[in-house]
């Protein structure tokens, strides 16, 4: 499999798609999410696995999203984040509230191909009386045992930044399985990879216990640096400062504007 | 005067005496070094999972792991905290307001409406403890406090800390009890503050100050260690 | 967490108990299956995941199993498992019939705290109509759409061979990942290794995508060649000529029991 | 005359034209040898997966992976095979006789009671082709061939190989069409030799025999390719 340029692994994503989006901690596709906003492509559905954060907070910002599901979106020490918190509060979008061990179990249900999968908690929640798409059964091998159902979820595409990729399309995500979770429940996959490795992934058993197969996988882009400015552990660090820069533009509707055009220009020129 | 984090940090690490398998979700600083903290001083956890860390974290299943193992009965103890927390120990961590047109929004319920119901020691931490914070009803349930007798439940909360003292939570009664005020607080304080009420025991002893081998700990490997997850808290402590 | 020896290890297991199985090709405990042929345990309820072979042959032979619930039970290549053909014919094991897809969801339903997990499929089939403890539901998010509810197993142990263990207790499995399925849905887990890893395997993230985390771990034993005469892939192929001889004694019960009391006092010796 | 191994080989790999992703399951070693000569023909398969395999498996989520994938829609041909087929091509891969007491009893129904439903194309494969073994009504029901309509299943039977001829699998009117039988064999055989009515249509080809460089591939590098999984069977071709 070849790696793609990012524009023309970009535009698979359509207008109105369902893009599953992983956790800050995780090999969030940074660089991609800047072709996204540069592309225009809008209506997005984004789903949080299970939290996202300044990706999802850019993309809301400039009125891209449609609708948001997910356990939470936060910027973690870096604070709120700013046009998540305004976009709900003036309900320019449809916030989706779940919690984390949900998104998990609606996407290995698709992963499985099944209709739903149970859940223990969330009885007596708002989460759960917010929800029309979720159930309440009466467990069939209990006795007055109610559990909750959850419809899978199948996301048009998975996108994320990971390790490297190999000459066949196979990728190295290492113990961040849910990058494999979202790839199997999703119709298409396209990742962006900090490294290239040489030679087949699969001929190392070693490497092999962290590899997501190519037969997951749509697109491959090759950018280091692919997560900036969140972290890609043993890489880079969060680059907090940029991070501020951005929290301190984005706490108003013009700032964020002024931010986007500004970075849309300097992306242009570059 | 407040509550100073290394006080805080020694208040909650108490509450994890005899749990051996400690977790700690996202945004919790202060809870994630407690856990060390109780850990360095031989309190009770032995295996502490921090969310987001790498080298204080074991899994291997990808994000579900925290949730499976937690139905598998194999973590003891977690932190929640709240945007709003009422009487009944249910936590507001989604909305102020009206949920379709909400006057304040919060990150969102991350893994409360689940964990709460499934980890048997669940330490609720606020530090701010006012009627803004500790309220009558919350306005919207990320996690009930308590639940029908045919709920499957083994978890739930067991107490609650905040910058004016500790609560004890009992699920029997589904309320909280005054454990302990902090040395800069009151019972009459603590009243005033908090907008449920709570039974008050005969006698309320004062929070322990932390002492200086603590402090020693927290100023030295706590800070250290939950530098990896939250740098700039780690930073300001 | 120290090695424990053999019989130490295997002595956790109490007559009765239900012990989970790995296949043929993924990390059969055969040395410790003879340390247990030694120690007697009986009344055993062997869960094939989701199938066995030799391992559950011999336990069968020796009059130590009450059930098997498995897919399928086989020695491959070598043909039929002649003291498990026997004793179904002969009823005298409870033979609970299963297929894969269903015994890996059912461990996972353990492995997520849950009463049951859905499956398709199956519908139809003469596996459904004798199993009693499975269920058919309509499922709610459909409209005539039958599918079947598996309960959860939990296995009393976890029993398997695998690559190594480091001296805090990790087991590195490798994309054998049914090994974790076991371990996180068992109450006991109990590993032999092929070799001892010095240091920690969660210090290196290539090592640590393949670890089975000690949290799940109960009970460790070195044991070189401990799948024998099964395969340890990357280590010894699959001793042909030795399955080969018990195949032939094994064909009648006095053959197996020549066989058994031969071994038995082999291992005395030794 | 009797089938030989790459005629059958042939055989299989001529119904996998067209099948990019497949899967071969246990105790198959034929149908895993027909995959790789489908792939190097260029008939089809791009990706193949061989149960037990480590060079021809890129599964790294255990045992489940291949089940969750055909479910997810991403294996496009798999065999089965059945110690009896019926007319119905349900399949039986338990017991002959009383299921409680039986006659005769096989390893089990491994993957098929699911994968029968899931997989758009399965091919059945039974060499041994007598009243015996296509049999009117299987004695276990492993798999059935058909299911109601209102059952969920995008897969099922597409053909059934034996040593005496091909038959196709008409899902509507659930019953086999004679689609062309061995050289060495005649309908009035075949006839003779199944247990179950099917249909024969006017013409029924001969199924043709392997060439040379059918041949040549079965004897280099598809015998190579399955002696990983199946060393006693390769080391006979």
């Amino acid at each position: 499999m070849e790696p793609l340029a990012i524009d023309e692994a970009v535009a698979r994503i359509a207008p109105g798609m369902m893009v599953a989006l992983p956790p800050e901690y995780c090999g969030v596709a940074m660089a991609a999410t800047r072709e996204l906003l540069h592309q225009g492509t809008g209506g997005l559905h984004l789903l949080a696995v299970p939290q996202s954060g300044l990706q999802a907070d850019m993309l809301i910002g400039a009125g891209r999203v449609a609708t948001v599901e997910a356990a939470a979106i936060t910027l973690g020490e870096q604070g709120p984040a700013p046009r998540f918190t305004a976009a709900v509060k003036s309900g320019t979008i449809r916030m989706v509230d779940a919690t984390c061990p949900a998104i998990h179990a609606a996407l290995q249900a698709s992963e499985k191909g099944l209709p739903f999968l149970p859940l223990r908690g969330i009885l007596g929640s708002d989460v759960l009386a917010h929800r029309g798409d979720w159930r309440v059964i009466d467990n069939p091998f209990g006795n007055d045992d109610p559990i909750v159902l959850l419809p899978a979820i199948r996301p048009d595409v998975a996108l994320f930044h990971c390790e490297m990729a190999d000459s066949n399309g196979n990728l190295w995500i290492g113990r961040r399985r849910e990058l494999a979770t979202m790839a199997h429940a999703s119709s298409m996959t396209i990742a962006t990879v900090e490294t290239l490795y040489e030679g087949d992934l699969f001929a190392d058993e070693t490497l092999a216990a962290g590899v997501l197969p190519a037969a997951y996988v749509d697109a491959i882009v090759h950018v280091p640096r692919g997560a900036w400015p969140l972290a890609m552990p043993g890489h880079y660090e969060r680059d907090s400062a940029a991070i501020a820069g951005y929290v301190a533009a984005a706490a108003s509707a013009g700032g964020f504007a002024a931010w986007l055009a500004e970075h849309l220009a300097r992306d242009e020129a570059a | 005067m407040s509550a100073s984090a290394p006080f805080l940090i020694a208040t909650l690490a108490h509450q994890l005496a005899g749990s051996r398998r400690v977790a700690v979700g996202a945004l919790s600083p202060m809870p994630g070094s407690a856990a060390f903290l109780a850990r360095a001083q031989g309190l009770g956890p032995r295996q502490i999972t921090v969310l987001g860390s790498r080298s204080n974290n074991d899994f291997t299943e990808g994000g579900r792991e925290l949730f499976d193992r937690a139905a598998q009965g194999r973590i003891d103890a977690f932190f929640l905290g709240g945007a709003q927390i009422d009487g009944g120990a249910n936590i507001n961590l989604v909305a102020v307001g009206d949920y379709a047109h909400p006057r304040a929004r919060f990150p969102g319920s991350f893994g409360s409406s689940y964990l709460y119901f499934l980890i048997p020691r669940v330490i609720l931490f606020r530090e701010e403890h006012t009627p803004r914070t500790l309220v009558e009803k919350v306005d919207f349930i990320s996690a009930p406090g308590t639940s029908p007798a045919n709920v499957y439940r083994p978890g739930g909360p067991a107490a609650l800390v905040t910058g004016r003292c500790v609560f004890a939570f009992d699920r029997a009664k589904g309320r909280f009890r005054l454990e302990s005020v902090h040395p800069w607080s009151s019972i009459e304080e603590v009243r005033d503050e908090t907008g449920f009420a709570f039974e008050v025991p005969a006698e309320v002893p004062t929070t322990p100050e932390p002492d200086a081998a603590t402090l020693a700990l927290i100023a030295g490997p706590v800070r250290e260690q939950i530098a990896e997850t939250y740098p700039a808290f780690a930073a300001a402590l």
